[in-house]
């Protein structure tokens, strides 16, 4: 697969349902053949969605190198692609039945949204499932019934630490003395959602043990179609720091370019995850610059989050994206590892070892042989880089992201945003 | 002088029915034809085939020597517009008037026909001459209008088309004796020039010695009548 | 709370609302047809202006008309294959009600498969900027939504009123068979009525796109909060519509300022809910005849 | 398969009915069963003899019975037997829709109320229900038996608006309170806590059971529930409620309450035992899924249950049941085929719209009413048959039988015609009161039984003195019209004139 974009062409649709059509017959067949010559199979959950686009291209971005060094042990990979609707419990459940199905050797996915039930529909099959779901009920529940989820592994740590990072990355900030705080207020634009009520309940509760205080919380719902209100509830409270506690990098954007329209003079802006997205450049261009944001998934900017970017950029034009594609990208080189140690067939083999070995990839190390079978948070949860996964705090820089914190891997120094 | 309408083995119907049969009738221009009948023998389907309103009709209507008919069941009224726009005017047994719209809307809308749209001031004067009341009337919507207010406005916006053939189905239906003989007075008083009128009624005494020629409609059939300028009465008159 | 904010948020709301109801009325009346489909328009519009700015010119009134001329052709494309094949067959109404979902379905499905779910932005028709008009601050985004959206209105209304084509329409709406008795050919005006509408949901789209951004499903929102404002307004009525939109606009307004933004949906709904069970025809049913 | 006999009781005139013809006899034993506390056979079954051959022939009059036992058979068995995990779920979920479709039709079929909140309605059951578990420990058959009382108190509130509004109006108004249910649960702390739905709710497959069995048992748990709405579906429909309602159909509800019927509270019944059912239907749905999601409220979801309905026939329980599966087939089972599925669901949907009139189990009739139309298009230019079926903006005569008796009507004026002399109306004139002769009996028998409308009457200008002939209008409040100038004396030269008329338009006609 060197498609550009991974949209499915009319080619890969005919042959789609000649597959679904055909695998009932021939599954029997499958079975049976010999498996050394035969590819190793990786299933891709992806929805048609931005986030999961840029996991199939990281995904095919991986396998592609691999295959082209020869493979593992002689034997390829194939992706395979399922869709998902992943809006509904019975859709998503669908899915994750016809993979386990199809008996696939790992399965791999950024993220869904109705969590448990999906984990459930894979039932008694126990290939590994790697995960970005950034989702701490998800881990709490498979920790729960570990024997039941052995296989279940999220490869980032849990939304959790974005509101208890949140109060550290401010006073470090204000510490580094590139940016004095109008007032120490924070300024919550709230969405309904879990992941973001969530992020806001940790930082109200980590924020008394900062300097930082809490100011108002506005309420806001996907979709936004009007930003007004919430603008305006920023311009009266005169918070020094607005958190835009959201998820989807387009609606963002919006913001972005209205606040910047007539902003909050000397307030820091912080937006949360979206614009890893690439169509928060895209939308926000010029009015993004100064804009702060993080993820506790994203590619670094050191030597090999560098080369990621460069491979990455030269197949995809554009702005691209921080943060699945360099997941999907660490997944597939993780499993590759497994499978080059452990027979692919032996799928507890492969899980064991994906938990044992701690994985040191573009997104940064993921070591997975823990309670809750998740990456660990970079500073909260270890201080050491390559057992955790570094949170990054990016700023808009000249049109770019640029990493500002943690300092040991900034790109970059916070600079004074337009509006100061 | 040229047959601004030519009927030939007309039959039309609804479905399984057929309401007409075989009619041959032809009406020359400055003609006043009164088609006499009682209710359910066809007067109003013989209207609306002419414009096209059936369900299904089979033989030639020629509208000033153009086919309008031929054999169709497509569903009615796909080609009534385009009828119209040759010179038809129907004013139907229904109102079929804007109840939102004013009279003066009506008015307007009567003379939709491209040349007619370009005349609508001077033709808006000549009906105001004939519907004098209409007059006070302009800024009304015509929903509020007495019924025979209504019958009025229908007329009037028949009139105010560039028709060369006017189909007036039974201007007195529902008004009272006198107001339906002061409507049939107006008719009279249009000037038809070189077009011709048919009037469809069920009361024989309003339109005895006023029009061309009267025929009877029975049972789907012209019978007691000449159904031609040309043809003496003697020969359709009804036989057993 | 801000009167000049709250009143300049109500009529920027008023205006999109407007554009959009006032498109679902006018169809419905005229055409007898609920024109469930207005979304997919809305969406489509979005990126046939997004096509114009990436290709041919980002010229903002290349960019607006790409959008109009898109809703336009849309508009008489759902016209061809809900309205034209299904009118004189029985059951219209409601056959022509699925219609439109399915193309909504269809059409929706087909700009995600064709442009890919990113969403795209449209570039800044009227330019960054601020009008400060007394004390309340008006980017330069909402007073041109504001102005467009009156101009066309005015427009189509005054269209409406005086000119041949209007009156055309004004007629159908009120009783089709008497409609083609004057010669008012029902296809051909019913390609117009869709055209039209279809470009009001063109201009609603590229308004709103260029604060906003365009997506496969961007059209949804607006489809429902036209259909209610159409609604609240009666179905079929034009004042009703405008009456509507300004109302809903307001509740809008006043909700996302003092009870929350995630409350919108709910005190909308309750609204319409409300005037409805008062007035079944909606706030125009009982002053104007509209179609039965 | 015989040829059709013509002695086909329910053959319509001029069109043949083809119905198969089994060998053997048996009917009689068919006519005993019935089901089980309702008087309907299971089968209508014809015996025969044949007449060239004497052999005894069966007829099943009406196969849906047995089409649908068929269908049943294979739906108990084959999913679990054939399928792999993944088709097995997606059969439990085609059932649970087809039960929902089912109990929907009830609403929009038999009821005749365009509510689009059915979903909406499961929606509020398996929250309802889900939510007990959830927080108060409710066991799942605890939320089977409370899922109903969700249904019920839900539908009462949406039945309020249902009394007012109509039509689309209500259709559109029911779109909006589903959404209202969706935001109301995605910001609810406690419904909507993972914005994705409620879940965690007790299940009835048995824990620690292997996962095909318990998906099997799934299905077969959502089987019944599929019977159970069929069952339900029958005993409103069949039974009083349906046939109240089906006698009050849209636009003649008038005709109904003047019958006696009040359709509004059988519609208000109605409306409230499918809200009861979809409400059990979510309990159900909870007890499957272990919680409930908003999705249940979105526009997407109610989209695809339409198509459902639409592409299957709307009005019938096995148009519900085959669009069920052809989306679900497409939605679950094709899931790989990314958006592409849902284009050709929605392509599917549209032709069926454009092209049919009642989905596709409507197809049968549809091309029989289009045979139907066509030749009596046929038969109408044939202007010598026909001549005598006159009303004027008549459409469509669904009775074959009025044909036949205006035909009769037409034999019979042409012989009166012979019996008409001028020594008949002499007769008439001068045996007021008298015994007539046979002739002019028969004759005045087929005048009295004319018509009202257009029927002539003696009005009494001043009684004794001036007498004129009117003709009645046949309509209520529209007065009868005064026919000629003709004045008469006395009542029976007034009748006597009548009689001349009529003779008049007798010999006319």
């Amino acid at each position: 697969m060197t498609d550009r974009n991974w949209t499915p062409t009319r080619r890969t649709v005919v042959k789609g349902i000649g597959a679904a059509l055909a695998a009932p017959l021939a599954a029997p067949y499958i079975s049976t053949a010999r498996a050394d010559a035969a590819p190793i199979r990786f299933a891709v959950i992806a929805a048609q969605i931005a986030d999961h686009t840029d996991y199939m291209n990281g995904a095919v971005l991986a396998v592609d190198e691999i295959n082209a060094a020869g493979g593992i042990k002689g034997r390829k990979i194939v992706i395979e692609a399922h869709d998902i609707d992943l809006f509904t419990p019975e859709g998503t459940q669908a899915a994750f039945r016809k993979v386990a199905d199809s008996k696939p050797h790992a399965i791999g996915c950024a993220f869904t949204l109705i969590r448990i039930p999906a984990v459930e529909a894979l039932g008694d099959y126990k290939a590994p499932y790697l995960v970005g779901d950034t989702n701490f009920d998800l881990i709490t529940e498979t920790k729960s019934k570990r024997e039941k989820y052995s296989h279940v592994f999220q490869v980032d740590p849990p939304e959790i630490y974005y509101g208890r990072m949140f109060p550290k990355f401010l006073e470090t900030l204000a510490a580094g003395g590139e940016w004095k705080p109008i007032n120490n207020k924070v300024h919550i634009i709230r969405e309904q959602g879990n992941y973001n009520a969530t992020i806001a309940r940790e930082l109200i509760a980590t924020l008394p043990s900062s300097k930082f205080e809490l100011g108002p919380i506005t309420e806001i719902q996907y979709p936004v179609q009007d930003w007004g209100p919430a603008l305006q509830a920023v311009k009266q409270s005169g918070a020094g720091v607005i958190m835009l506690d959201h998820w989807a990098g387009a609606e963002e954007a919006a913001f972005v370019q209205q606040f910047v329209a007539d902003p909050v003079k000397g307030a820091l802006v912080y937006v949360q995850y979206g614009p890893s997205q690439p169509e928060f450049l895209n939308i926000a261009a010029g009015a993004a610059e100064g804009i702060v944001w993080s993820t506790v998934l994203g590619v670094y900017d050191d030597a090999q989050g560098a080369e990621f970017r460069k491979k990455y950029a030269a197949k995809h034009s554009g702005v691209i994206g921080l943060c699945y594609n360099g997941s999907a990208y660490d997944t597939v080189n993780m499993l590759k590892n497994a499978w080059s140690n452990v027979d692919a067939e032996d799928l507890k083999g492969v899980a064991d070892y994906v938990r044992t070995h701690v994985y040191r990839g573009v997104d940064g190390a993921v070591s997975l042989d823990n309670e809750y079978q998740a990456a660990l948070h970079y500073p909260l949860q270890t201080e050491d880089l390559n057992k955790g996964m570094a949170q990054l705090y990016f700023q808009v820089q000249d049109g770019a992201h640029k990493i500002i914190q943690p300092t040991v891997l900034a790109e970059s120094k916070f600079r004074k945003f337009p509006w100061a | 002088m040229t047959d601004v309408l030519r009927i030939e083995n007309l039959s039309a119907g609804y479905g399984p029915l057929g309401v007409l049969h075989n009619i041959n009738l032809t009406v020359r221009a400055g003609e006043r034809i009164g088609i006499i009948g009682l209710n359910g023998h066809g007067k109003s389907t013989l209207m609306k085939a002419i414009a096209g309103l059936t369900g299904w009709q089979n033989g030639s209507i020629k509208l000033n020597g153009i086919e309008i008919g031929g054999t169709r069941s497509q569903g009615p009224g796909r080609y009534t517009h385009k009828i119209v726009r040759m010179g038809l005017a129907l004013m139907p047994q229904g109102d079929a008037l804007f109840h939102g719209l004013t009279v003066a809307d009506h008015l307007d809308s009567g003379a939709y026909t491209k040349r007619a749209w370009r005349e609508r001031k001077q033709r808006r004067e000549y009906v105001l001459g004939i519907f004098p009341p209409l007059q006070k009337l302009l800024g009304q919507p015509v929903g509020k209008l007495s019924g025979g207010e209504r019958r009025m406005v229908s007329l009037a916006r028949g009139l105010m088309a560039d028709a060369k053939l006017l189909l007036v189905d039974e201007p007195s239906l529902g008004l009272a004796p006198k107001i339906s003989k002061g409507v049939v007075e107006a008719l009279m008083k249009i000037d038809i020039r070189d077009g011709a009128m048919v009037i469809a009624e069920q009361n024989l005494s309003l339109l005895e010695g006023k029009v061309t020629r009267l025929i009877g409609l029975h049972a789907g059939k012209l019978k007691g009548g000449s159904v031609s300028p040309d043809v003496p009465l003697h020969e359709t008159a009804h036989h057993h | 709370m801000d009167p000049y904010y709250l009143a300049l948020t109500t009529v920027t709301l008023a205006a999109i609302y407007g554009l959009l109801a006032l498109g679902i009325s006018i169809i419905w009346s005229s055409l007898g047809m609920i024109n469930l489909a207005q979304g997919f328009t809305f969406a489509v519009s979005g990126y046939g202006a997004w096509l114009v700015a990436q290709y041919l010119s980002n010229n903002g009134v290349a960019v607006v008309a790409g959008g109009v001329l898109t809703g336009a052709l849309t508009g008489a494309l759902i016209g061809g294959i809900a309205f034209i094949p299904l009118y004189d067959k029985p059951n219209f109404p409601l056959r022509s009600l699925i219609a439109t979902l399915g193309i909504s379905l269809f059409g929706g499905q087909c700009l995600l498969w064709i442009f890919g779910p990113r969403v795209k932005a449209l570039p800044k028709i009227f330019g960054y900027g601020n009008i400060h008009i007394g004390p309340a601050v008006a980017s330069y985004d909402k007073i041109g939504s504001i102005v467009c959206s009156a101009i066309l209105l005015l427009l189509t209304l005054g269209w409406m009123k005086s000119s041949r084509r209007g009156l055309e329409i004004r007629a159908m709406m009120q009783n089709p068979e008497g409609a083609a008795l004057v010669g008012v050919g029902l296809r051909s005006t019913a390609m117009a009525v869709m055209m039209v509408t279809g470009a009001m949901a063109g201009l609603a789209s590229v308004l709103l796109s260029q604060t906003y951004f365009i997506s496969p499903f961007a059209g949804v929102t607006p489809l429902v909060k036209g259909m209610v404002v159409a609604l609240a307004g009666g179905l079929g009525s034009v004042a009703g519509a405008l009456i509507a939109a300004v109302l809903i606009g307001f509740i809008e307004a006043i909700t996302a300022v003092s009870l929350g933004g995630q409350y919108v949906l709910i005190t909308q709904f309750l609204f319409i809910i409300a005037i409805l069970l008062v007035r079944p025809r909606g706030i125009a049913g009982m002053i104007e005849h509209t179609r039965e | 398969m015989t040829a059709p006999t013509e002695s086909t009781p329910q053959a319509i005139v001029g069109r043949r009915r083809i119905v198969p013809a089994l060998r053997g006899h048996g009917g009689a034993s068919w006519h005993r069963w019935r089901y089980p506390l309702t008087r309907r056979t299971p089968l209508l079954i014809e015996t025969d003899y044949n007449r060239t051959t004497l052999a005894a022939e069966r007829r099943i009059l009406n196969p849906r019975p047995v089409l649908w036992t068929v269908a049943l058979l294979i739906l108990s068995f084959a999913p679990p037997l054939f399928g792999d995990n993944s088709f097995v779920a997606a059969s439990t979920n085609f059932a649970m829709y087809s039960a929902i479709n089912v109990i929907w039709m009830l609403t929009i079929g038999t009821a005749g109320i365009f509510s689009l909140a059915s979903l909406a309605t499961v929606g509020v059951g398996a929250f309802g229900t889900a939510y007990l578990s959830v927080y108060f420990g409710f066991p799942f058959w605890a939320m089977w038996l409370v899922g109903p009382l969700f249904g019920l108190v839900f539908g009462i509130f949406i039945a309020v608006p249902a009394i007012r509004l109509e039509g689309f109006y209500y259709a559109l108004l029911t779109v909006g309170i589903a959404e209202l249910c969706r935001v109301y649960v995605i910001q609810s702390k406690t419904l909507g806590a993972a914005a994705y739905g409620l879940f965690g709710a007790d299940g009835f497959v048995p824990k620690g059971m292997p996962e095909h069995e318990g998906l099997v048992i799934g299905y077969y748990a959502a089987f019944v529930l599929l019977l159970l709405a069929l069952t339900l579906y029958r005993a409103i429909n069949g039974q009083r409620l349906g046939r109240l309602l089906r006698a009050a159909p849209e636009k003649h509800e008038a005709f109904a309450e003047a019958l006696g019927i009040n359709y509004r509270l059988a519609r208000i019944q109605v409306f409230l035992i499918s809200s009861a059912a979809l409400g059990g239907v979510g309990g159900f749905y909870a007890t499957l899924l272990h919680g409930a999601s908003p999705s249940l409220f979105t526009m997407d979801q109610l989209l695809l249950l339409l198509a459902m309905i639409v592409i299957g026939g709307i009005g019938t329980t096995e148009g519900a049941v085959l669009g069920t599966l052809i989306v679900t087939l497409f939605d679950k089972v094709f899931i790989d085929l990314g958006p592409v599925r849902l284009i050709l669901i929605a392509g599917i949907m549209l032709i069926t719209v454009l092209f049919l009139r009642g989905g596709i189990f409507g197809i049968p009739d549809q091309f029989a009413a289009w045979r139907a139309k066509r030749q009596s298009e046929r038969r109408g230019l044939q202007s010598g048959k026909g001549g005598e079926i006159m009303p004027e903006d008549a459409i469509e005569i669904a009775d074959k039988q009025s044909i036949a008796v205006r035909r009769f009507d037409a034999r019979l004026k042409e012989e009166l015609r012979g019996l008409i002399s001028d020594a008949l109306i002499e007769e008439h004139r001068t045996t007021h009161g008298k015994r007539r002769s046979d002739p002019l009996e028969r004759v005045l028998t087929f005048f009295r039984r004319q018509a009202v409308a257009d029927k002539y009457a003696i009005l009494a200008v001043k009684a004794f003195a001036e007498y004129r002939i009117v003709a009645l209008s046949g309509r209520r409040g529209v007065p009868p019209r005064v026919v000629d100038d003709q004045v008469f004396a006395t009542p029976e030269d007034a009748l006597h004139g009548v009689f001349v008329k009529r003779v008049q338009d007798l010999m006319e006609s």
